[in-house]
C-alpha cells in the first residue's frame, strides 16, 4: 500500500486541530466511535475515552504526552466486542504492539478496528505531567514542539528507539516537522486512507525529510536503550544487587495489573500454590540466619518473566505503577530483550507471527 | 533401428538341460563384476545377454564379444538368477560367419575335421614323436622295458591327448606313463584322432562338437577300451 | 451378550503384541505365549525403525482403557491386566472346532525364578560357556545364562538350555537363590480358547549357509541385524560403529541388498519387503554418525506411502547409491574389505570399504506343527506375509477382529471395573465415509460385532472401484461384501451422499449427512471411519492417443476380444510415469504388478509379441516378486532408465514410437509399439475436503494421515476419527480390507462399551480462570481442546491423552491435569 | 587387627574427601517413556551414575511448566537435567519439542539473570540408551560441580 502523505494545518493548536479531524470520522460516520486519550470529569490525567459525538472531541487530547494506563487493554477490549462496526483508536506506538500480541492470544480482533498511531515522543510520567500542567496548561500541544520538554518523558520512553508505529492503519507524522503550523498524517492501509480522505487534509506541496529528525532520534534513544539494558544486565546478573532493587516490592500486584499483556483473568501467582510454606521460611532462616516473612515474591518476579518477558511490548506501564519505584519495566525489557532474540521473536510486530512457543510445529527432525 | 526381431540365441538358452534361459536376467551385474574381461575392448557379460534378449543376433554375431570371453564362468558361477551365460556366449560364437572366427581356432578346426587332430600331425609323425618320447623315458632306470601301448585292445583306459603334450611339452608325458608303468595300468593310446581338445566347444559348432566326440567314441569302440581318460 | 473370549496367541512379537492389546481392550482375555523367555521378537534389536526413524513403540498401547496397561516403555515388555504371557512356551497340539479349540501348550523351565532374579548379573561372570549372541546376530559373545533382550523387564536372566553345561556356577553366586539346574522340567496346560492367533513371525536368511560375500570368513562381514545392533547404545560397540577384525572406526560402509532373497539359484524367488528401507535407515543413522555408506541395491523398493521422500531425504543428505549386486569381496591388507563391483557396463571398480553389511532377507519361519489349515486358527504377520511393522499391525488388528468374530455373538460391554477411572456415555454407532472394499469391510466387521453403522457413498453404488478391476476373483469378492453389506440389518447405507457438517466430541460425534438434493440425516455416532478410497491418476490431455493408456485400462484392455485378435506385434509399458517425482512423489504399489500381470494376459494368445519395459524400480515386494521373475521369463524386456532422461513417447496418427536409452547396450533404443501402457499411479480422492471437515492432518498429495505410521497405522490422530484404503496409501484389494477391519477393530474399542472408560490422567479446564487464549487448542497434539460455549475452552475427554502440554503452556494454570483413582 | 584400623582409616580418608568435595543438588527431570526406562536400564545393568541426582520423573518432558525449574533453582537447585525422547520418539506426538522451545527461551532468562546456561540442560535420551544416561548425567554433574554452587538460592529470600 501506498503512503498517501497529507499536512494538517495546526494553527498552533495541534491536539485540538487534530481531535476536530477525528471528529469529522464521527461526523461522516466512517467510524462508530474514536477511543483517544481525553479528559473527563474529576482529572487532567489523560486516560482512554470513548467519543461517540464529534462535538465532545472538545476534551480530547489524541497526542497527550501522558497516559494513566495503557490503552492497548482497552482497545482490546472493544477490538473484541464490537463486531461489524468500526471504532477508531488512537494509540501509542507501544500500545498497537500490545493489542497486536493480544491479538494473537485471542483476547481482541483488529477487524473492527482502524488504529491511528503516531511516531512517539514519548510519555511523561503522571506526577510529572499534572505538575507541570497546572503551570503550563498548554503542555500537551508545547511538549510536542519542545525537545527540552521530551527529555522529560518517562526512563522508558527515552530508552525506547520503537517510536515509530507498525501496524497501525493511519501514522500520525511529528518528528522534523514545524507541528505548530502542521502535523502530517499518512494513511497505511486501505482502510487508512479511506479515513484521511474524510478528514479534509491538504495535499503536501513538498514533503519535510524526516530522515534526519528520526535518525538522530534513533541514535539518541537507542544509545540511552543500550545503555539501560547494559546497566540493568549487570543488576541481574549479581543476585545482591538483584535482591536490592528488588528487595523493596511490597507485593501490591499493580506491576501486573498496569502490564497489558498480563491477559489472565486471575493470576496465577495470586493462588495458593504460591504462597510459601512457613516451613521453607523458617528452613531457610534456619540456614542464613534469616530469611522475609511474606514469601515467594521471587517468584512471582520470575514467573511474570517466564509467562511475559518474550511479550513484552516495552510500555513502561508498570515502572509508572509501582509505588516503591522497582524499575520493573527496566528489568523486564532487558529480560525481554534477551529472550525475544533468543527465540528470534518480535512481540507486535505482525500479527502473524506466530506465539514463538507454538512454533516448535513448523520444526522438523531434530 | 527400432527392435522387433525375434532371438535365435534365446531358443539356444532354453534348450540348455537347467532351462535357465537369459530371460531371467535382471541386470544386477553380478556377472560384470565377476568376469576378468569386464572392461577390455568393451566387454561386459550383461551386454551379451541384453543383445541376446532383444535379438540382435547379427549384430552379437558380427561383434569380437563372444570371442573375448574366457569362457571361465565365473559369471554364471554368481548368477543369482542361474543364467547359463558361457552357454549364451558359446552359441553367439556359433552364429558368427566362418571367415569371422578367430584364425587360430579357424585353422586348428580345419586340422581337426581334416585330420583329427588340431596340430594336423599325420598319423605317422605322432608315432614318430611317442616312440620318440618312450625311447627318452627307456633311458631312466627302472624304466628301461617301458613301450607305450598304442592301439593296444582291451585296455583298461583309452588316454586322449591335449596336443600341446604331442607338440610343445611332450617331455611332460613322461610323468604319467611313469605313473602308469609302476601302477602296472592297463591302458592305450589311439594311433589317430587322440586329441583331446574340442575346440568345437569353444567356437559354438556343435556339428564340429560331434565330430570330435565322435572320433573318440569310435577309438573306444575300435580298441574296446572299458574306461576314458579325458584330460581337457 | 456372551462372555468374553479366551484366544491364545502364538509369537509376541510385534503382530502377537498387536493382536493381543485388540483382543484385550475389547474385554476378552489372552494367552500370549512365545518360544523365547522374553516378548518383543525381533524389535527388541532395533531401536529405530524406518520411515521415521524413531522409536515410540509405546505409541501403541492402549490410549483409552490406557490404565489398564502399564505406563510402560513398550522395549520393556507387554503387560495388560486381560493378557497372560507365557515364556519358554509352544503350541503342541490343537484340537476341537472354531469356537471351542482345545490348545495343548507345553512350557518348558527357565531354570530362572522371574520372581526371585533381580538381573544383577553375577551369574554371568561365573559362567564358563561363551557363544555367538542371537540378538547381536554373533557380533559379540554371550554366555549360556544371559540376558535375552537389552531391556527386557522384569530384568530376569534366562538359560539357554541347549548350551548350558549345568556346572552350576551361576548357582553358586546367586545371592536370590533364583537358579534351578534340577532335571528339565516340561509342563503341559491345555487351554480352551475361542481361536488360536499365529503370530510366528520370520526367519532370517544365514548367508553363512550359502557361502555368499565371505560371511563368517571375514568378520568385517556382518548382517544388517548385527549392524542393527552396533547401531543401538545398548549394543556391543555402544552404539560406535567398528570393524569388528580390529576395532577401527569404520567409515566406509557397504550394504549390499537382496542377499538371501530374489535369487533363484538359492530357491528365494522372494523380496523379503523392508530391507531397502531398514538399509536406508542404517545408512542414514550411520551418517549421522560420521560414516560414508554405499547401498548396492537393484531395485530401491520404496514402496509406501512416505517412503520414497525418506530416500530422498538420504539421498540427499550424502547417501551413496549404487545399482548393481557386487561379485564378490576379498581381505584387504591392514583392514577392511576390498569390494568388486561393475555398476555400468564395460566398467568393473574394486573399492574398498570397512564394512559390508549384508541386507539379509526374510522368509517366513516357523519350526514347530503348522496348524494354519485347522478350522479357528488364523495367521497374521510377519508369518504370512513379508510385512513391514505398519502393516503387521493392520494383519494383526484384522486377523484379531476375526479372531473375536469366531466366538459368534458380539463382545460384551465390560462392566464395573475396580479402577476408578470416570466414564464418558458414548454412542454405539459408526459413520463410514465410502463404501469401496475397505468400508465395506470395516461396517461388516462393526455389524458383526452388534455395532450399528451408517455408510455415506457419493456414488449410486456400493463397491468403490470394482469395475476398474479386471481380475473376476477381486470383482466377485467385492460384490460379495457389497451383497453382505446390503442384506445386514445393523448397516444403513446412504448413496449419493456426503458429509457436510462435523462437530460434537470423541464418542458423541454429529454429522450432518447430505444427498444431491441437500437433504438429509443428522447422524449421532460415536466413531468415523474415513474409508473414501481413490482412483487411477488421469493422463494428460497431450497424451490422449488410442494406443496410449494407464496400465489398469491396458489390463482390462487385454481382455476385450478385439484386443485378443489384435495383432500385437510390441507393447510397452512405461512405469512410474510421473510419479515418485516432485509432483506426486509416492509408490502406488500396483502398476508394477498390474503391469507385470498383463504379460501373461498377453502371452496367452499372443506368444510371440515383444513386451518392454521402461521401469525405474520394480516394486514387487513379498510374493510378488513371483510376477517379476514371471514376466522376465514369458520374455519380457526390462530396460531401467533414470528420471533425468525418461523414455520418450512420440505419438503420430496411427503409431507411437517409444524412444528411451539402454544402459546395458549403451545404446538409444526404440519400439514401434502397438499399445502403451503408463504406470501413471493411484491418488486419493476426497483427502482434502475430508481431512478439513474432520479436522485430521492430510499430506500434499491429499492422502489423510495416520497418527503414526507405524504404530497406530489407522488412527487419524483424532480419537474417534480412523482412516483406511486408498485414502489413507494406495494399497491393493487385500490390504484395504485388512485395513477396513483393523480401523473397525479401533473404533470397537471405543464404541463397544457404552459406557467408555477415559484415560487415567486428563486435563481439566477450570472455566473461571481461561482466558480463551487457544494456547492449548494449539499444542493440544490430540485435538483434544476447542472453544466451548460458555466462554472458555472445554477439553474432550476420551480424545485427551494426558501428555500435559496444555498445562506447560497455560500461564494461568487454567488448564490442570487430573490423575484419577491412585 | 592392624589391619582394620588402616581399613577404617582408608575409608574415613575417602569420606572426608568425599566431604570436602561438593555435591551440588542437581533435580532431574525425565520423561516417563524414554529416558526413565534408559535410568531404569542403567541401573538394572548396574551403571554407575552421580548420587547427586534427584529424579523426577513426569509423563512427558512437553508438560514441563518452567515454572517447575525456576522454582528448583529458588530453592537452592544447582543443576536441572531435563531428559526426554529423541525427536520423534515422543509418546505424546511432539511434546518434547515443545520442551526444547520453551527451556531454550527459559535458558535465555536464566541467563539474564546469572544462572550459567549450563546448569540448566536438556538431552535425548531414548529408552534402550542406558549408557548415554549414564554419561550425560555424569558429565553434567561434574559440569555443575567446576561451575560451584548457583546462589541463586539467594532470590527466595524475598
Amino acid at each position: 500500500m501506498d503512503k498517501s502523505f497529507a499536512f494538517l494545518k495546526t494553527n498552533n493548536q495541534p491536539n485540538r486541530i487534530l481531535s476536530r479531524a477525528l471528529g469529522k470520522l464521527l461526523d461522516k460516520g466512517l467510524v462508530s466511535a474514536v477511543m483517544a486519550p481525553g479528559i473527563t470529569n474529576g482529572s487532567d490525567l489523560p486516560m482512554p475515552v470513548l467519543f461517540t459525538r464529534d462535538e465532545a472531541m472538545e476534551s480530547c487530547i489524541p497526542l497527550a504526552p501522558a497516559a494513566g494506563v495503557s490503552a492497548a487493554v482497552q482497545a482490546a477490549r472493544i477490538g473484541r466486542k464490537v463486531k461489524d462496526k468500526r471504532v477508531a483508536v488512537v494509540l501509542k506506538p507501544c500500545e498497537v504492539r500490545g493489542v497486536i500480541e493480544l491479538a494473537k492470544l485471542n483476547q481482541t480482533s483488529l477487524e473492527s478496528l482502524a488504529i491511528i498511531s503516531m511516531e512517539c515522543p514519548g510519555r511523561m510520567e503522571n506526577d510529572a505531567y499534572l505538575a507541570k500542567l497546572s503551570a503550563s496548561p498548554d503542555l500537551p500541544d508545547l511538549y510536542l514542539n519542545d525537545s527540552s520538554l521530551q527529555d522529560q518523558a518517562s526512563s522508558t520512553c527515552l530508552s525506547c528507539d520503537a517510536f515509530e508505529p507498525q501496524g497501525a492503519d493511519i501514522t500520525i507524522h511529528l518528528f522534523g516537522l514545524p507541528v505548530m503550523e502542521h502535523i502530517g498524517i499518512s494513511g497505511m492501509t486501505a482502510i487508512g486512507n479511506e479515513l484521511i480522505e474524510a478528514m479534509d487534509l491538504e495535499k503536501p506541496g513538498a514533503a519535510y525529510d524526516q530522515r534526519e529528525a528520526m535518525a538522530r532520534l534513533r541514535e539518541k534513544r537507542g544509545r540511552a536503550k543500550e545503555e539501560l539494558f547494559q546497566k540493568t544486565g549487570e543488576i541481574l546478573k549479581n543476585p545482591d544487587q538483584y535482591l536490592e532493587v528488588l528487595g523493596n516490592c511490597l507485593g501490591c500486584f499493580n506491576c501486573r495489573t498496569a502490564c497489558p499483556l498480563c491477559y489472565c483473568r486471575e493470576c496465577v501467582c495470586a493462588r495458593e500454590s504460591f504462597d510459601r510454606d512457613l516451613d521453607d521460611v523458617s528452613n531457610r532462616a534456619k540456614k542464613t540466619g534469616q530469611a522475609r516473612m511474606p514469601a515467594g515474591l521471587s517468584m512471582f518476579h520470575m514467573t511474570r518473566m517466564v509467562h511475559m518477558s518474550h511479550a513484552c511490548v516495552g510500555c513502561g506501564q508498570c515502572s509508572s505503577y509501582c509505588p516503591s519505584k522497582i524499575p520493573v519495566a527496566d528489568l523486564f525489557r532487558t529480560m525481554g530483550q534477551q529472550v525475544q532474540n533468543t527465540l528470534d521473536y518480535s512481540p507486535g510486530r505482525d500479527p502473524e507471527e506466530p506465539i514463538p512457543y507454538l512454533r516448535f510445529k513448523t520444526e522438523a527432525g531434530s | 533401428m527400432t527392435e522387433n526381431a525375434s532371438s535365435l540365441i534365446k531358443h539356444t538358452a532354453l534348450m540348455r538341460p537347467d532351462g535357465h534361459a537369459a530371460d531371467f536376467c535382471l541386470g544386477c551385474g553380478t556377472c560384470a563384476a565377476g568376469c576378468p574381461m569386464t572392461g577390455i575392448d568393451g566387454f561386459d557379460p550383461r551386454k551379451i545377454v541384453r543383445m541376446a534378449m532383444l535379438g540382435r543376433d547379427e549384430q552379437l554375431a558380427a561383434s569380437s564379444l563372444p570371442w573375448l570371453c574366457t569362457l571361465c564362468g565365473r559369471c554364471e558361477n554368481a548368477c543369482p538368477m542361474g543364467i547359463n551365460i558361457v552357454g549364451l556366449i558359446r552359441s553367439a560364437r556359433g552364429l558368427t560367419e566362418k571367415d569371422k572366427t578367430p584364425t587360430a581356432i579357424r585353422k586348428g578346426l580345419e586340422m581337426l575335421l581334416e585330420t583329427g587332430n588340431i596340430l594336423g600331425l599325420p598319423e605317422e609323425d605322432f608315432g614318430f614323436i611317442i616312440t620318440d618320447v618312450a625311447e627318452e623315458l627307456n633311458e631312466q632306470p627302472g624304466f628301461e622295458d617301458f613301450t607305450v601301448p598304442l592301439e593296444k585292445k582291451d585296455a583298461r583306459l583309452l588316454c586322449t591327448l591335449h596336443n600341446k603334450l604331442v607338440n610343445i611339452q611332450n617331455e611332460d608325458l613322461i610323468h604319467w606313463w611313469k605313473i602308469f608303468h609302476l601302477a602296472d595300468e592297463s591302458w592305450t593310446l589311439p594311433a589317430r584322432n587322440w586329441e583331446g581338445v574340442n575346440w568345437g566347444l569353444f567356437s559354438g559348432e556343435d556339428q564340429v562338437l560331434k565330430v570330435a566326440v565322435d572320433n573318440i567314441v569310435q577309438n573306444m569302440e575300435r580298441l574296446d577300451a572299458r574306461h576314458l581318460m579325458y584330460p581337457e | 451378550m456372551s462372555k468374553p473370549g479366551r484366544f491364545v496367541v502364538a509369537g509376541a512379537g510385534i503382530s502377537g503384541v498387536r493382536a493381543s492389546l485388540d483382543l484385550a481392550e475389547t474385554g476378552h482375555e489372552v494367552v500370549l505365549l512365545d518360544t523365547a523367555p522374553v516378548s518383543g521378537g525381533i524389535l527388541l534389536a532395533l531401536d529405530r525403525q524406518f520411515p521415521n526413524d524413531h522409536c515410540g513403540m509405546c505409541r501403541m498401547l492402549p490410549m483409552l482403557d490406557r490404565d489398564q496397561s502399564k505406563y510402560f516403555c513398550m522395549r520393556l515388555g507387554m503387560f495388560h491386566k486381560n493378557v497372560t504371557f507365557m515364556p519358554n512356551t509352544e503350541i503342541k497340539e490343537i484340537g476341537g472346532g472354531p469356537g471351542d479349540l482345545k490348545v495343548l501348550l507345553q512350557s518348558w523351565s527357565a531354570k530362572v525364578d522371574p520372581d526371585l532374579c533381580n538381573g544383577c548379573g553375577d551369574c554371568l561372570e561365573v559362567c564358563p560357556v561363551s557363544l555367538p549372541d542371537d540378538l547381536a546376530d554373533s557380533l559379540s559373545l554371550r554366555k549360556a545364562i544371559f540376558k535375552p533382550g537389552p531391556n527386557t523387564s522384569p530384568s530376569t536372566l534366562a538359560i539357554d538350555p541347549d548350551s548350558c553345561i549345568l556346572c552350576g556356577k551361576c548357582k553358586e553366586v546367586c545371592q536370590t537363590g533364583a537358579i534351578t539346574l534340577g532335571p528339565d522340567y516340561e509342563q503341559t496346560l491345555e487351554e480352551k480358547v475361542t481361536a488360536v492367533i499365529m503370530a510366528t513371525g520370520v526367519e532370517y536368511f544365514d548367508p553363512g549357509d550359502a557361502s555368499m560375500y565371505g560371511y563368517g570368513k571375514y568378520a568385517d562381514v556382518i548382517t544388517s541385524l548385527a549392524f542393527e545392533r552396533m547401531l543401538s547404545s545398548s549394543g556391543p560397540t555402544q552404539g560406535r560403529i567398528l570393524r569388528p577384525s580390529d576395532g577401527a572406526p569404520a567409515e566406509n560402509i557397504a550394504w549390499i541388498q537382496c542377499v538371501g532373497s530374489r535369487n533363484l539359484r538359492l530357491g528365494a524367488d522372494h523380496c523379503s519387503g523392508a530391507c531397502c528401507m531398514f538399509a536406508l535407515k542404517q545408512a542414514g543413522l550411520s551418517m549421522e554418525k560420521g560414516s560414508r555408506p554405499t547401498i548396492f541395491y537393484m531395485d530401491m523398493r520404496t514402496f509406501g506411502r512416505d517412503w520414497q521422500k525418506y530416500l530422498d531425504r538420504a539421498s540427499s543428505s550424502g547417501l551413496r547409491l549404487v545399482r548393481c549386486r557386487p561379485h564378490s569381496l576379498e581381505a584387504r591388507n591392514g583392514g577392511g574389505l576390498m569390494l568388486s563391483y561393475s555398476p555400468v557396463p564395460g566398467e568393473l571398480i574394486d573399492e574398498h570399504f570397512d564394512l559390508v553389511v549384508l541386507s539379509v532377507g526374510r522368509a517366513p519361519g516357523w519350526k514347530g506343527p503348522d496348524f494354519s489349515d485347522q478350522d479357528g486358527v488364523l495367521v497374521t504377520g510377519g508369518s504370512k506375509r513379508l510385512l513391514d511393522i505398519s502393516r503387521s499391525l493392520v494383519s494383526a488388528s484384522s486377523v484379531s477382529f476375526r479372531a473375536a468374530m469366531i466366538s459368534g455373538s458380539p463382545v460384551q460391554a465390560e462392566q464395573g471395573d475396580s479402577i476408578t477411572s470416570q466414564r464418558v456415555k458414548v454412542k454405539s454407532k459408526v459413520l463410514v465415509v465410502g463404501g469401496g472394499p475397505a468400508g465395506l469391510s470395516a461396517s461388516l466387521a462393526l455389524a458383526g460385532q452388534g455395532i450399528s453403522v451408517v455408510i455415506v457413498e457419493k456414488n449410486d453404488f456400493l463397491g468403490g472401484n470394482v469395475s476398474q478391476i479386471s481380475d473376476a476373483e477381486a470383482r466377485e469378492r467385492i460384490r460379495e461384501l457389497v451383497r453382505d453389506a446390503e442384506k445386514n440389518q445393523d448397516i444403513e447405507i446412504l448413496l449419493k451422499s456426503r458429509p457436510m457438517e462435523f462437530s460434537g466430541t470423541t464418542g458423541n460425534f454429529q454429522t450432518h449427512v447430505l444427498d444431491q438434493q441437500n437433504k438429509g440425516p443428522i447422524i449421532e455416532h460415536g466413531a468415523v471411519i474415513l474409508a473414501s478410497g481413490g482412483s487411477q491418476s488421469t493422463l494428460p490431455a497431450s497424451l490422449v492417443h488410442p494406443k496410449v493408456m494407464t496400465v489398469f485400462d491396458l489390463h482390462r484392455r487385454l481382455d476385450d476380444p478385439e484386443i485378443k485378435e489384435k495383432d500385437l506385434n510390441c507393447l510397452v509399458f512405461i512405469q512410474c510415469f510421473e510419479t515418485r517425482t516432485k509432483e506426486k512423489n509416492y509408490c502406488s504399489r500396483l502398476c508394477c504388478p498390474t503391469a507385470l500381470r498383463s504379460v501373461e494376459k498377453i502371452r496367452s494368445t499372443h506368444p510371440e509379441s515383444r513386451i518392454i519395459f521402461f521401469y525405474r524400480d520394480i516394486m514387487t515386494p513379498g510374493d510378488l516378486e513371483h510376477l517379476y521373475t514371471r514376466a522376465r521369463e514369458l520374455g519380457a524386456i526390462f530396460i531401467p532408465y533414470q528420471t533425468d532422461i525418461p523414455p520418450k513417447l512420440i505419438l503420430e496418427k496411427e503409431q507411437v514410437v517409444v524412444e528411451g536409452f539402454d544402459p546395458y547396450l549403451g545404446e538409444e533404443v526404440k519400439f514401434k509399439a502397438d499399445l502403451v501402457g503408463l504406470g501413471s499411479g493411484l491418488g486419493p480422492g476426497s483427502g482434502h475436503e475430508l481431512a478439513e471437515l474432520f479436522g485430521i492432518r492430510v499430506d500434499r498429495e491429499g492422502f489423510l494421515i495416520e497418527a503414526d505410521p507405524k504404530w497406530r497405522p489407522v488412527d487419524s490422530g483424532r480419537e474417534g476419527i480412523f482412516i483406511c484404503g486408498l485414502a489413507r496409501n494406495p494399497v491393493s484389494l487385500d490390504e484395504a480390507v485388512d485395513e477396513g477391519r483393523a480401523a473397525a477393530q479401533r473404533a470397537m474399542r471405543l464404541v463397544y462399551n457404552p459406557q467408555a472408560r477415559m484415560s487415567v490422567s486428563t486435563a481439566r479446564i477450570r472455566p473461571a480462570l481461561c482466558s480463551m487464549c487457544g494456547l492449548c487448542w494449539t499444542v493440544c497434539p490430540y485435538f483434544a481442546r476447542y472453544p466451548g460455549s460458555k466462554g472458555a475452552m472445554e477439553v474432550d475427554p476420551l480424545a485427551c491423552q494426558g501428555c500435559g502440554a496444555c498445562v506447560a503452556i497455560c500461564p494461568n494454570h487454567a488448564s490442570v491435569l487430573e490423575v484419577q483413582g491412585d | 587387627m592392624e589391619q582394620t584400623t588402616q581399613q577404617t582409616d582408608l575409608v574415613k580418608t575417602e569420606q572426608t574427601d568425599f566431604d570436602k568435595e561438593f555435591h551440588p543438588n542437581i533435580v532431574a527431570l525425565v520423561c516417563n517413556w524414554c529416558t526413565y526406562t534408559a535410568a531404569d536400564l542403567a541401573g538394572v545393568t548396574r551403571l554407575k551414575y552421580p548420587a547427586e541426582i534427584r529424579m523426577i520423573r513426569l509423563m512427558c518432558t512437553g508438560m514441563i511448566d518452567p515454572r517447575f525449574i525456576v522454582e528448583s533453582f529458588l530453592r537452592g537447585a544447582d543443576g536441572v537435567f531435563i531428559g526426554g525422547c529423541h525427536p520423534g520418539d515422543c509418546h505424546y506426538i511432539n511434546g518434547n519439542l515443545k520442551a526444547r522451545l520453551r527451556i531454550g527461551g527459559l535458558k535465555a532468562l536464566l541467563q539474564g539473570m546469572g544462572i550459567e546456561p549450563q546448569r540448566l540442560a536438556l538431552h535425548w535420551i531414548g529408552a534402550s540408551e542406558g549408557t548415554e544416561f549414564q554419561k550425560q548425567v555424569k558429565d553434567f554433574v561434574e559440569g555443575i560441580r567446576e561451575l560451584g554452587p548457583s546462589g541463586f538460592g539467594v532470590y527466595d529470600s524475598i
